[in-house]
C-alpha cells in the first residue's frame, strides 16, 4: 500500500477536478457533496492502510520514500514529486484525513443551500491536497507546494463570501501573512540547500538526506539563520506573533473552513514543519529559545485577546492562536513528541468547537432570518440559553471546552499538561524554563477562563435572543452533529494514546510511535542540555495539580462572571476602560500593522509612482526630450533667414579653422 | 622704382577696394570696384600677363561691370537705403580681420612650391603671352574650356528663364 | 607663330556628359515648338535620355581611361556617382511635370537646366583636375541657381534662389581661394601631380599653405553638401525652391559635393587625412546635431526634410572623417540610397500638397494612411530609411559610414552618430503619427497620382528597400569604386 | 527538413501576401486569414519542438552566405539551441492566441492590424533563431515597427506618446548596441574571423576594459527591452496604451528579447566583465522588483498595474542570468516563458473586461465574480500563476532563479528580491480583490456577459500551459539544460574561486540523491556521502 | 621673382575686404560686387603664383574664373531683378520669408 501513496493526495484533487471543472453542471448537492466527502474519505481510507502497514514495520523501517515524477532537475538542483511516509507524516495524514472527511460531511448540511456550493466543495478538497502534500512532501519543495497550495486555499474559502468586502480583505490578508512567512521559509531553504551544497557538496532539499547530512551542521551560526528564516514561515502559517493577526479575521470565511483549515490543519503546518525538520532545529539553541518564548508569548497574547471578544467564532480564533502557541513552545522546548501530540489533540477538540459553534451560528442564522432580523447570528451577547434548543450540540462542545482547558481525564490535559512539564523541565533554556512555564500555565488559566465565559454566554442563561425568534432555534440535522458526536468523543478520548509515563495507566504510544523521527534531534540536543537537575516524579506530579488547578480557577472566575454576577464583566470594564479597549481592539496590533507595514508601504508606493518614475525618471527622460527640444527652438531661431547671419556664420566658420591651423 | 608703383597701386587698390564696401550709393561702389579691377590689371601687367589684363580690363571692368551698374539703373535702386545695423558692421569687420590676419600668415608662414615651369620673363616675352595663354587652353586645358561654353549657355538660359518679362 | 594644335583626345570618358548636353540642346530646340500645356513631353524625353545615359555610364564600369591630358578620367569612381546623379536627375524630372503645372511654371526649359546640371555634377565626379571640378560645379551651381528659382513669381522660389546665390557666390570665393592657395603650395591644379608633389613634401601638414588651401575647398565642398556651419542656406533654399528641385538639391548636389570632395581629399591630399579627419570630424558631430536637432520643430515638411538633409550630409561626414574604404565606401551607398529615399518622400509631399505650395506641413498629412494606403507606406518606407530603420537601404549606408568610423577609432563619433540617429527618429516619426494616428476629414480627392510619379515612387521604393535586404548589389560596386581611387 | 526554421520564420509574411489580396472590408476573412497563418506557423514549429535534440548543439542551422562588402561578412545563419528553442516556441504558441484576441477587439483597419501583427511574428522568431550578429541585429531593429504602429494606431489615448516614447527609447540602446556590435566584429577581425557569425565570438579574447565598454552598450540596449530600472518607463506607457494583442506580444514575447539578448550575447561575448557588473545589474534587478512592485500596488489602471509587474517579473530574470549557474539560468529561461504566458494572458484578461467595459480603472469593477464566473476562476489562476504559487509555471521559474542566485554570490541580493514574492501577492491580490471581489454594484457592471467560446479557446491554452509547466517542467527544463551548462561553462572558468571551492570539496554524486534510496532507509551514514565522489558538479563535469 | 608675398597679401587684403562686404552691405548688388572682388583678390594670387611658379596653370585658371564670374553675374543680376519684381527692393534684409 505504501507504493499507493500517491493515492492519498490524488482522491482529493480528482474530487476538486470533479466538482471545479463539472460542478456548475451537477447542481445537485447531494451528488456535489458526496462526491467531496466520498473523496476525502477515500483518502482517509488509504491512510488508515498506510497506518497500518507502517504500525506493522519495524520502527526503524518505518520510513517510505516514495518518487512520483521528477518535477525540477537544474543543475546541482534537483526536486521530485516526492512523497515521505514517516510515524509523523502517519499521523498528520491521519489528522487531516480524518477530520476533514468529519468536516466534509458536517460541511453537506452546513452549507445547504449556499451559492456556489460546488465551489465549496471544490475548494476544500483542494485544500486537502494541498494539506496532504504538504505532510507527505518528501523534500522541502513539495512541501513547499503544500505549503503555498494550503495558503491559496485558505485564500479561497476565507473570501468565499466575496461579495462581503470583509472577506476579500481577511483573504487578502491571510495570503499576504502566508507569504510574509513563505518568504522566510524558502530563505532558509535557501540557507540550508546553499550550505550543505557549497561546503559539503550536499546539494539537496529532501528532508532524508538533510538528515542523514544533518551531522555535518553545526551548532548555531548558519543554522540558526536558517531555521529562524523556517520559523519565520512557521509563524506566518502558525498565526504566531507577529504574524498572527490574520487568523481571527480569517474566520469571515464560512464555518467548516475555520475548523478545518484555521484550527485543526493548516494552521499547525507550521508546527509540523519544525517536528519535520526538528533535527535541524535543535542544533540552534537560539532558536528554538526563539520559538519557546515566541509560543509562550503568543500564547498568553491570544488568550487575553479571547477574553474580550463577542464573536463566537473570534474567540475561538483566538483561543487557536493561543493553543497554536502552546504547539510551538513544546517545539522550542524539544518536546516534538508533545507539540504533535498537542497538535492533534487541538484538531479534535478545535475542530469539534468550530463545528459547534458553527451549529450554532446555523441555527441562530436560521431563526434570525426566519425572524427576519439582521441582528449578527455569531455575536454571544445575541445568544444564551441555547444549551437547551441544542442539546447534542451543547455536550460535544462543552466535552471539547472541558477538553481544551485541561481538566484531567479530558485530550487536551495530557498533552498541554506534557508541554507544560516539559516547558518546565526541558533541559535546554536554564533559567529561562521557569517564565515558560508561568507563562504557559497563566495562559492556560486564560484559556480555561475565555472559553468557559463562551460556553456560558453562549449555552447558559437567558437566551438574549429576540424572543420573536426564539421558536425558530433548532438543533442542527445529523450530518452536522454527527461529525460533532465523533469528534466529540475523540476529544474526549483521543488523549489516551499519549498518557505520561507517570501515570502508568497506559504506554505513551504517541510518543514510542514518533521516536524514530525524533531521536535524532535529542541526540543532537543532548550536546547542549544541561543535565544538572533530575527532576523529580514528585515535582511533576505537583505541577500537573498546579496547572489543573489554575484550569478551575479561570472556569470558577468565568462562572462567576457570566453565570453568577453577570454585573461584573461590566463593572470589570468600567474598572479598565482602556485595558478593556485594547485587549478588546486585540491590542490594536492590526492597527499597528497598518501603521508600520501598510501605509508606509502604499504611501511608498505612491511616491516612487508619483513621486520617482513620474516625476524623476520619466522627468528625466522628458526632460532630455525637452532640453533637446529646447536646443532646437534654439538652432531654429539662429536660422534667422538673414542672408548676413548666414554669410557671417561660414566665414566665421572659415575664420575658426584656419585660425586653429594657423595659430595651432 | 617698381616697388614704389606697386605700393601706389596697393595702395589706389586697397582704397577703392574700401570704398566699395563703404559706400552708400551702390554706383559709386561698383565705380570703386571698377577702379580695383584696373588696379588689377596693373598688377597683371606687372606679372607679365598683359593678355591677363586685358581680359580683365574687357572682360571685367567693361563686361560684367557694366552689367552691374546697368542692373543697378534698372532697377533705380534708392540711394539712402536703411543703413546697416552696427552690430552686422562690428562683427562683420571682426571677421574680416580675422580672415585677413589668417591668410596673412597663410602667406607669410606658407611654403610655395619651388618654381619649375618653363616660364621665365624672357620667354613671355619671346613667345608672347596671348600664345602661350590660348596654347594652353586648346592642348591641355581643352576640356574646361569646352565646359565654360556650357556655362555660359546655362547662364543665357537662366537670365532668360528668370528675367525675361513673359516666357 | 605655330598653329596651335589641338591633341587627338579620347572622348569616351566625357561621353555621357556630350550625350545629356546634346540632349538638352535639343530639347532646348525642341521646347520652342511644344506648346506650353504638353511640356510632360520634354520631361518623358529627358527621362528616357537619362536612363538611355545610364545605360551609356554603365558601359564604361570597370574602365579607367584618362582623357584631356589629365583633365577627366573615366574610372568606377566617377561611373558610380553619375548613376547617382541619373538616378536624381531621372526621378526629378519624374515627378516634375505634375508639380510645375500645378505651380503653373511649366517652362520647357526646366528639363535642359536639370540635364545641364547633371553634366556640371559628372565633370565634378570625373574631373581630376581642379579647374575642371570647379567648372562643374560651377556649371551645377549656376543651374541650380536657376532652378532654385525657377518659379520666379513665387516669393519663396525667388528668395531661395537669391539666397543660394548670393551665398553660394560666397563660398565660391573660399573655394576657389583654396584651389589657389593648393596651386601656390604644390605648382599645379591636376590631381595626380597635387598627390605627387605632396607625397615628396617632407610634413605636408606643416606647410600651412597647403593646409589652408585645403581647408579652403574643403569649405567649399561643406557648403555644397550642407554641412555645418556651412549649412544655414539649405532650409530655406530647400523651402523656398519648387518641391522636385529640392528633391533634386538634396540628392545631386550633395552627391556631387562630396564626389569631388572625396577625390581631392583621398586621391590629391591623402598625406593630410590627420587634418582633414580631424576637421570632418567635427563637422560631421555639428552637422549632424544641427539637422536633426533643428528638425525636431518643423512643421513644414520641406524644411524638415532640409533640415534632414543637413543631418544625412553629417552622417556621410562620418564616413568621410573616417576616410577608409569601409566608410567612403559608405558614402557612395548612402548616397545613392539617399536619392532614392529622399526624392521618393518628395515625390509624396508633392502629392500631397496642393496649389502653391500649399498643404505642405506635417499636420496635413493627417489622415493620409487611411485615404491611401500604398503611398503611406510608400511614405513610411522612405521615412524609415531616412531614420535608418532595417531593413532599409538608409539602414546599410549608416551602417557602414559608422562602421567606417569605428573602424577608423572614431568610437566616438560613431555614438554621437548613433545618438543624433536615434533624436532623427522623432521627427521621421513625427509624420508617420500624422499619416496614421491623428484623424483627419481631409478626404485628399484633389490627389492625382499620375504615372511618372507612380513610377518615380515605386522606383524609389525599390531603390529604398532592395538595397535594404541584399545590400551587396550596390555595396560591391561602391566597394570597387572607391578602391580605383 | 534543413530550412524549417526558416520556413517557420517567414511563413508569417507568406501570409501578410495573402492578406495584401483580401480586400479590407471583408474583415472575418481577414482575421481568419491571419489566424491561420499562425496556426500553421504553430504546427509548424512543432517539429522543431519535438526535433529538437537535447544537446548544446545548435541545431536547424542554415548559413547561407548574404551580404559581403568591404569588411563586412555576413551571412544569413541561423539556428536554434535549448536556450531559444523555447522563445521559438512560445513566440509562435502565443501569435495565434494573440490574433484570436483581436477578432473583436479591433475592428478598425483590421486588414493593417493583421499584416503588422504577422510582420511582427516574423521579425520576433528572426531575432531569436539569428546566429549572425548583424542578422538578430536587422530583426531586433525590424520588430520595433509593427509594434510602434500597433500602439500607435489601435492604442489607448495618449497613444502616440507611448509609441513615439517606445520607439526612440529602445531606438537609442540598439543603436548603441550596434556601435558596440561593429567595435566587436573589428576586433574579431583582428583575430581572423571573417564573418558576423555569433558562435567564433564567444572565443574571442578581450582585455577587461574592451569588455567593460561593449558590454555596457549591450547591456543598456539589452536592459531597456527588459526593461530594467530605471528604463523602465516606457513599458508602462506602452502597455497601457497598446491594444490588447500588442501588449499581450509586447509583455509575452518582445520584453523576452531583452533578456534573451543578455543570454545569448551580453554574456557569453563579454564573460569578464559580465562577471564585474554582476553586482550592479542584480542590484538593478532587485530593485526593480521591488520598485515595480511598490508602484503595481497603487496603480489604479489594471493594464499599468500588469505592466509594472512584469517590470518586476523581469527584475527576476535579470536576477536568475546573473547569477551565472545553471539553476539562476534555467529559471531565468523558465521564467521568461511563463512570463510570457501568465502576462500574456493577463493582459488578454484586461482586454477581455476593457472590451466589455471600456475602462480598466479598478475603481471601475467590484464584484465581477459574481457574474462572470468562469472569468473570475480563470482570472485567478492566471493571478496566482503570476504570483508563483507552486504548482503553476511561475513558481518553477521564481525558485530556480532565486535558489541560483542564492548560491552564487548574490545571496544578499536573492534575500532582498525575495520578499518581492511578498509584494507581488500583494499588489496582484489586491487588484484581484478590488476587480472581482466585493460587492456587485456599478449598474454598468451588472450586465457584463461571462467569456464566450472564443475567449474560453484564447485563455485555454494559457491555463494549461500554466499547469503543465508547473507541474511537470521537466521536458522545458531538459531541453534547455545542455546548453545552459554550455553557457555556464562559457562564463565559468572565470570565476575561479566557485571553481577552487568545489574542487577542494569532497563530493556527492549528483546523479543520484534521494531517488533510488531504499525505503526505509533514514539516511545514508556520513561515510558514503564523503567517499562517494566521482564526479563533483556538473560544472566541472561538463 | 621676389615680390610674391606682396602681391599674395594685397590679395588676401581684397578678399578680407569682399568678405567684410559681403558681411556688411545689405544691398545685394553691392553683396555681389563684393564677392567679385573676393573672386579678383584669388585671381591676383593665381597670377601672382603662376608667374612665381612659372607655368600658366594659375592664369588659365583665371580665364575660367572670369568666364564664371561673367555666367555667375548673368545669373545673380537676373535672380535680383526677378526678385526685385516681386518685392520692390534689393536690399537683403528683405529677402526673409523663409526662416526657423
Amino acid at each position: 500500500m505504501l507504493d499507493y501513496v500517491w493515492l492519498i493526495p490524488f482522491f482529493p484533487l480528482v474530487g476538486f477536478l470533479i466538482n471545479g471543472l463539472l460542478g456548475k453542471k451537477i447542481k445537485n448537492e447531494a451528488v456535489i457533496g458526496a462526491i467531496g466527502t466520498l473523496a476525502i474519505f477515500s483518502s482517509f481510507i488509504v491512510s488508515c492502510m498506510v497506518l497500518l502497514e507502517m504500525i506493522g514495520l519495524s520502527p526503524e523501517n518505518r520510513v517510505f520514500e516514495k518518487v512520483v515524477f521528477p518535477w525540477i532537475h537544474s543543475g546541482n538542483f534537483k526536486a521530485d514529486m516526492a512523497f515521505l511516509v514517516d510515524p509523523l507524516s502517519c499521523v498528520m495524514i491521519m489528522v487531516v484525513t480524518g477530520v476533514g472527511s468529519l468536516i466534509h460531511l458536517y460541511s453537506i448540511g452546513y452549507m445547504h443551500g449556499e451559492e456556489g456550493f460546488y465551489r465549496f466543495f471544490a475548494y476544500l478538497n483542494l485544500f486537502c491536497m494541498s494539506m496532504l502534500l504538504l505532510v507527505l512532501g518528501g523534500n522541502m519543495l513539495v512541501m513547499f507546494i503544500g505549503w503555498e497550495g494550503v495558503g491559496l486555499c485558505s485564500y479561497l474559502l476565507i473570501g468565499y463570501y466575496f461579495h462581503k468586502k470583509s472577506a476579500g480583505d481577511a483573504a487578502k490578508k491571510a495570503f499576504v501573512m502566508n507569504r510574509v512567512g513563505d518568504f522566510g521559509f524558502l530563505i532558509g531553504l535557501f540557507t540550508l540547500y546553499w550550505w550543505l551544497g557549497s561546503n559539503h557538496n550536499i546539494w539537496t532539499i529532501n528532508f532524508t538526506e538533510i538528515k542523514a547530512a544533518s551531522h555535518l551542521l553545526p551548532y548555531g551560526g548558519v543554522v540558526t539563520i536558517a531555521t529562524l528564516c523556517f520559523f519565520v514561515g512557521a509563524t506566518g502559517k502558525s498565526a504566531q506573533i507577529p504574524l498572527f493577526t490574520w487568523l481571527p479575521d480569517a474566520m469571515e470565511g464560512p464555518t467548516p473552513v475555520s475548523a478545518l483549515i484555521h484550527a485543526a490543519t493548516m494552521v499547525t503546518a507550521g508546527v509540523y514543519m519544525i517536528g519535520r525538520m526538528s533535527f535541524v532545529f535543535i542544533k540552534s539553541p537560539e532558536t528554538m529559545m526563539v520559538i519557546a518564548v515566541v509560543g509562550a508569548a503568543t500564547a498568553i497574547f491570544a488568550a487575553t485577546i479571547g477574553t474580550a471578544q463577542n464573536d463566537i467564532k473570534r474567540v475561538l480564533a483566538y483561543s487557536t492562536v493561543s493553543q497554536l502557541g502552546f504547539m510551538f513552545l513544546a517545539m522550542g522546548v524539544g518536546a516534538f513528541g508533545a507539540g504533535i501530540f498537542h497538535l492533534m489533540t487541538h484538531a479534535f477538540f478545535k475542530a469539534c468547537l468550530f463545528l459547534g459553534s458553527g451549529s450554532v451560528i446555523h441555527a441562530m442564522h436560521h431563526a434570525l432570518h426566519k425572524g427576519h432580523l439582521h441582528d449578527d447570528a455569531q455575536d454571544m451577547r445575541n445568544m444564551g440559553g441555547l444549551r437547551k434548543a441544542m442539546p447534542i450540540t451543547f455536550l460535544t462542545f462543552l466535552v471539547s471546552t472541558i477538553a481544551i482547558s485541561g481538566i484531567p481525564g479530558f485530550s487536551g490535559f495530557f498533552s498541554k499538561d506534557e508541554i507544560l512539564w516539559q516547558a518546565f523541565a526541558n533541559p535546554y533554556h536554564g533559567n529561562l524554563n521557569y517564565f515558560l512555564w508561568a507563562t504557559g500555565a497563566i495562559a492556560a488559566c486564560f484559556t480555561a477562563f475565555y472559553m468557559f465565559r463562551l460556553v456560558f454566554m453562549t449555552f447558559f442563561g437567558e437566551c438574549r435572543i429576540n424572543s420573536k425568534v426564539k421558536e425558530h432555534l433548532h438543533e442542527s440535522p445529523l450530518v452536522i452533529t454527527i461529525p460533532l458526536m465523533v469528534l466529540g468523543f475523540l476529544a474526549l478520548i483521543g488523549g489516551y494514546i499519549g498518557m505520561p509515563k507517570l501515570m502508568g495507566m497506559l504506554p505513551n504510544y504517541f510518543e514510542h510511535w514518533l521516536d524514530p523521527v525524533f531521536e535524532l534531534a535529542t541526540e543532537y540536543g543532548a550536546a547542549y542540555a544541561h543535565h544538572g537537575e533530575h527532576s523529580s516524579h514528585a515535582l511533576e506530579w505537583g505541577l500537573m495539580f498546579g496547572s489543573v488547578v489554575i484550569a478551575v480557577i479561570g472556569i470558577g472566575i468565568a462562572a462567576t462572571m457570566y453565570t453568577k454576577n453577570s454585573t461584573l464583566p461590566k463593572r470589570f470594564t468600567d474598572a479598565f476602560p482602556s485595558l478593556h479597549r485594547a485587549v478588546y481592539n486585540k491590542w490594536y496590533i492590526d492597527e499597528l500593522y497598518d501603521f508600520a507595514f501598510v501605509n508606509p508601504c502604499k504611501s511608498f508606493g505612491q511616491f516612487l509612482w508619483k513621486g520617482f518614475d513620474v516625476l524623476v525618471i520619466d522627468g528625466v527622460v522628458n526632460g532630455v526630450a525637452g532640453v533637446v527640444m529646447g536646443f532646437s527652438g534654439i538652432f531654429r531661431y539662429m536660422q534667422s533667414g538673414l542672408i548676413s547671419n548666414y554669410a557671417w556664420s561660414m566665414a566665421f566658420g572659415v575664420v575658426v579653422m584656419l585660425g586653429y591651423y594657423v595659430f595651432k | 622704382m617698381e616697388t614704389l608703383f606697386f605700393l601706389i597701386i596697393s595702395l589706389v587698390a586697397i582704397v577703392s577696394a574700401i570704398l566699395v564696401v563703404t559706400c552708400r550709393n551702390p554706383i559709386n561702389s561698383a565705380l570703386s570696384l571698377i577702379l580695383t579691377f584696373f588696379c588689377l590689371a596693373t598688377y597683371y601687367v606687372m606679372l607679365d600677363a598683359p593678355f591677363m589684363a586685358a581680359v580683365q580690363v574687357m572682360v571685367y571692368a567693361g563686361a560684367i561691370m557694366v552689367l552691374i551698374v546697368f542692373t543697378i539703373m534698372l532697377l533705380n535702386i534708392r540711394v539712402n537705403a536703411s543703413k546697416s545695423q552696427s552690430h552686422k558692421i562690428v562683427l562683420g569687420t571682426i571677421i574680416g580681420f580675422f580672415t585677413l590676419i589668417n591668410t596673412a600668415v597663410i602667406v607669410f608662414k606658407g611654403r610655395v612650391a619651388i618654381p619649375s615651369g618653363p616660364l621665365t620673363g624672357e620667354i613671355i616675352k619671346q613667345q608672347g603671352h596671348t600664345e602661350l595663354i590660348g596654347r594652353e587652353m586648346f592642348t591641355t586645358f581643352l576640356l574646361p574650356f569646352e565646359i565654360t561654353s556650357i556655362l555660359l549657355l546655362v547662364a543665357i538660359i537662366g537670365a532668360v528663364i528668370l528675367a525675361k518679362k513673359k516666357i | 607663330m605655330d598653329m596651335i594644335i589641338i591633341p587627338a583626345v579620347n572622348f569616351t570618358p566625357i561621353l555621357p556628359e556630350i550625350f545629356l548636353s546634346v540632349l538638352a540642346m535639343v530639347l532646348l530646340l525642341i521646347n520652342v515648338f511644344v506648346p506650353g500645356d504638353r511640356k510632360a513631353y520634354l520631361g518623358y524625353l529627358s527621362f528616357f535620355g537619362i536612363v538611355a545615359t545610364g545605360v551609356l555610364v554603365g558601359a564604361g564600369w570597370g574602365g579607367h581611361i584618362e582623357s584631356f591630358s589629365g583633365s577627366v578620367v573615366l574610372d568606377n569612381f566617377a561611373t558610380f556617382f553619375k548613376m547617382i546623379f541619373l538616378v536624381a536627375a531621372g526621378l526629378a524630372v519624374l515627378i516634375s511635370d505634375q508639380y510645375m503645372e500645378r505651380e503653373q511654371c511649366n517652362h520647357g526649359e526646366l528639363y535642359p537646366l536639370i540635364l545641364f546640371c547633371v553634366v556640371g555634377m559628372m565633370l565634378m565626379a570625373s574631373g581630376t583636375d581642379l579647374m575642371t571640378i570647379f567648372l562643374g560645379l560651377e556649371v551645377m551651381s549656376v543651374s541650380l541657381y536657376v532652378l532654385a528659382g525657377f518659379n520666379r513669381s513665387n516669393k519663396k522660389s525667388n528668395e531661395a534662389g537669391l539666397k543660394y546665390f548670393l551665398l553660394g557666390a560666397f563660398s565660391t570665393g573660399f573655394l576657389l581661394y583654396g584651389m589657389a592657395l593648393t596651386y601656390g603650395a604644390t605648382g599645379t591644379t591636376r590631381i595626380a601631380k597635387i598627390a605627387a608633389t605632396v607625397g615628396q613634401m617632407t610634413l605636408p601638414s606643416t606647410n600651412i599653405m597647403l593646409v589652408a588651401g585645403m581647408l579652403l575647398m574643403l569649405t567649399g565642398f561643406a557648403f555644397k553638401v550642407a554641412a555645418a556651419p556651412f549649412h544655414m542656406w539649405t532650409p530655406d533654399v530647400y523651402e523656398g525652391a519648387p518641391t522636385p528641385m529640392t528633391a533634386f538639391m538634396s540628392a545631386g548636389p550633395k552627391a556631387a559635393g562630396f564626389a569631388a570632395a572625396l577625390r581631392i581629399f583621398l586621391v590629391a591630399l591623402p598625406t593630410l587625412q590627420v587634418e582633414w579627419s580631424q576637421v570632418f570630424w567635427i563637422l560631421a558631430v555639428l552637422t549632424m546635431t544641427v539637422g536633426n536637432i533643428t528638425a525636431l520643430r518643423q512643421d513644414n515638411i520641406k524644411r524638415m526634410l532640409a533640415y534632414s538633409s543637413i543631418a544625412h550630409a553629417g552622417y556621410a561626414l562620418v564616413g568621410f572623417a573616417a576616410g577608409n574604404p569601409t566608410g567612403t565606401a559608405g558614402i557612395l551607398f548612402y548616397m545613392l540610397s539617399y536619392a532614392f529615399m529622399n526624392i521618393g518622400a518628395f515625390a509624396i509631399i508633392i502629392l500631397v500638397g496642393k496649389k502653391g505650395e500649399a498643404n505642405g506641413n506635417v499636420q496635413d498629412f493627417a489622415g493620409f494612411g487611411v485615404k491611401h494606403p500604398v503611398l503611406a507606406v510608400a511614405m513610411s518606407i522612405f521615412l524609415f530609411s531616412l531614420a535608418g530603420m532595417p531593413p532599409t537601404a538608409g539602414f546599410i549606408g549608416k551602417f557602414y559610414l559608422f562602421s567606417g568610423a569605428i573602424q577608423k577609432g572614431y568610437i566616438w563619433l560613431a555614438i554621437i552618430g548613433v545618438l543624433n540617429s536615434a533624436a532623427s527618429v522623432y521627427y521621421y516619426l513625427r509624420v508617420m503619427v500624422y499619416m496614421y494616428m491623428k484623424d483627419s476629414t481631409e478626404e485628399f480627392d484633389w490627389m492625382q497620382v499620375t504615372a511618372p510619379m507612380a513610377l518615380c515612387v515605386a522606383i524609389s521604393v525599390a531603390g529604398s528597400l532592395i538595397p535594404g535586404i541584399v545590400p551587396s548589389i550596390i555595396l560591391q560596386f561602391a566597394q570597387q569604386a572607391i578602391k580605383l581611387i | 527538413m534543413s530550412n524549417l526554421l526558416s520556413l517557420t520564420t517567414f511563413l508569417p509574411i507568406l501570409g501578410v501576401l495573402l492578406l495584401l489580396f483580401i480586400p479590407k472590408d471583408s474583415k472575418g476573412t481577414l482575421r481568419n486569414v491571419a489566424l491561420a497563418t499562425t496556426v500553421v506557423t504553430f504546427i509548424v514549429s512543432l517539429p522543431i519542438m519535438f526535433g529538437f535534440q537535447s544537446n548544446a548543439e545548435f541545431q536547424f542551422v542554415e548559413n547561407i552566405p548574404w551580404i559581403s562588402a568591404g569588411p563586412f561578412v555576413m551571412r544569413y545563419f541561423v539556428g536554434i539551441d535549448g536556450i531559444s528553442l523555447w522563445l521559438v516556441i512560445l513566440t509562435t504558441f502565443i501569435m495565434p492566441i494573440a490574433v484570436l484576441s483581436t477578432y473583436t477587439a479591433v475592428e478598425e483597419k483590421v486588414k493593417e492590424y493583421m499584416i503588422l501583427l504577422l510582420l511582427l511574428e516574423t521579425g520576433m522568431l528572426g531575432a531569436f533563431i539569428s546566429l549572425d550578429m548583424f542578422l538578430f541585429y536587422i530583426f531586433w531593429e525590424v520588430m520595433l515597427i509593427p509594434m510602434y504602429f500597433m500602439i500607435g494606431i489601435w492604442g489607448g489615448k495618449n497613444r502616440i506618446y507611448a509609441a513615439v516614447k517606445f520607439f526612440i527609447y529602445t531606438m537609442v540602446g540598439s543603436l548603441l548596441m550596434l556601435v558596440a556590435l561593429i567595435y566587436l566584429y573589428f576586433k574579431g577581425v583582428e583575430a581572423g574571423f571573417t564573418n558576423f557569425g555569433l558562435l567564433q565570438f564567444f572565443n574571442l579574447q578581450l582585455p577587461l576594459a574592451t569588455q567593460v565598454w561593449l558590454f555596457l552598450a549591450f547591456a543598456l540596449a539589452f536592459a531597456i527591452k527588459v526593461p530594467m530600472f530605471p528604463l523602465h518607463t516606457w513599458l508602462p506607457d506602452a502597455h497601457t496604451e497598446a491594444p490588447t494583442a500588442g501588449s499581450v506580444i509586447l509583455a509575452a514575447i518582445l520584453l523576452k528579447m531583452g533578456t534573451y539578448g543578455y543570454v545569448r550575447f551580453a554574456i557569453p561575448l563579454f564573460p569578464e566583465a559580465a562577471h564585474k557588473f554582476a553586482p550592479l545589474i542584480a542590484t538593478l534587478a532587485v530593485i526593480g522588483i521591488i520598485y515595480a512592485a511598490l508602484v503595481a500596488m497603487v496603480q489604479e489602471d489594471v493594464k499599468k498595474l500588469v505592466a509594472y509587474s512584469s517590470v518586476a517579473h523581469l527584475g527576476f530574470v535579470m536576477l536568475g542570468v546573473f547569477a551565472f549557474n545553471v539553476e539562476g539560468i534555467t529559471g531565468g529561461l523558465l521564467q521568461m516563458i511563463n512570463h510570457g504566458v501568465s502576462t500574456g494572458a493577463l493582459f488578454l484578461i484586461v482586454g477581455f473586461i476593457y472590451e466589455r467595459r471600456h475602462t480598466r480603472l479598478i475603481t471601475d469593477f467590484g464584484g465581477l465574480s459574481k457574474q462572470m464566473p468562469i472569468f473570475a476562476t480563470i482570472f485567478m489562476i492566471v493571478t496566482f500563476s503570476s504570483i508563483g504559487l507552486p504548482g503553476t509555471n511561475g513558481f518553477v521559474g521564481e525558485f530556480l532563479v532565486l535558489i541560483g542566485a542564492f548560491e552564487s554570490e548574490l545571496r544578499w541580493w536573492t534575500i532582498i528580491a525575495s520578499s518581492g514574492v511578498i509584494l507581488s501577492a500583494v499588489y496582484m491580490l489586491w487588484m484581484f480583490q478590488r476587480v472581482m471581489f466585493g460587492e456587485l454594484d456599478n449598474p454598468k457592471n451588472q450586465k457584463l456577459a461571462d467569456l464566450n467560446a472564443r475567449e474560453i479557446v484564447i485563455m485555454v491554452p494559457l491555463i494549461v500551459m500554466i499547469f503543465v509547466m508547473g507541474i511537470y517542467p521537466k521536458p522545458f527544463i531538459d531541453k534547455m539544460d545542455p546548453a545552459i551548462k554550455k553557457l555556464v561553462s562559457q562564463v565559468r572558468p572565470l570565476s575561479m574561486s566557485a571553481q577552487k571551492m568545489s574542487e577542494a570539496q569532497p563530493s556527492l554524486p549528483s546523479g543520484h540523491t534521494g531517488i533510488e534510496m531504499p525505503a526505509g532507509h533514514p539516511g545514508m551514514s556520513p561515510e558514503t556521502d564523503s567517499h562517494a565522489a566521482p564526479v563533483a558538479n556538473p560544472h566541472e563535469a561538463k | 621673382m621676389e615680390n610674391l608675398n606682396g602681391y599674395l597679401i594685397i590679395s588676401a587684403i581684397l578678399f578680407s575686404i569682399g568678405t567684410i562686404g559681403v558681411l556688411t552691405r545689405k544691398n545685394a548688388i553691392v553683396i555681389f560686387m563684393c564677392v567679385e572682388m573676393m573672386l579678383n583678390a584669388v585671381n591676383l594670387t593665381f597670377v601672382a603664383l603662376s608667374r612665381h611658379l612659372g607655368n600658366l596653370d594659375g592664369q588659365v585658371f583665371v580665364f575660367f574664373v572670369m568666364t564664371v564670374a561673367a555666367a555667375e553675374a548673368a545669373v545673380g543680376l537676373a535672380l535680383m531683378i526677378a526678385f526685385y519684381n516681386n518685392k520692390e527692393s534689393i536690399d537683403v534684409d528683405d529677402v526673409n520669408l523663409m526662416k526657423w
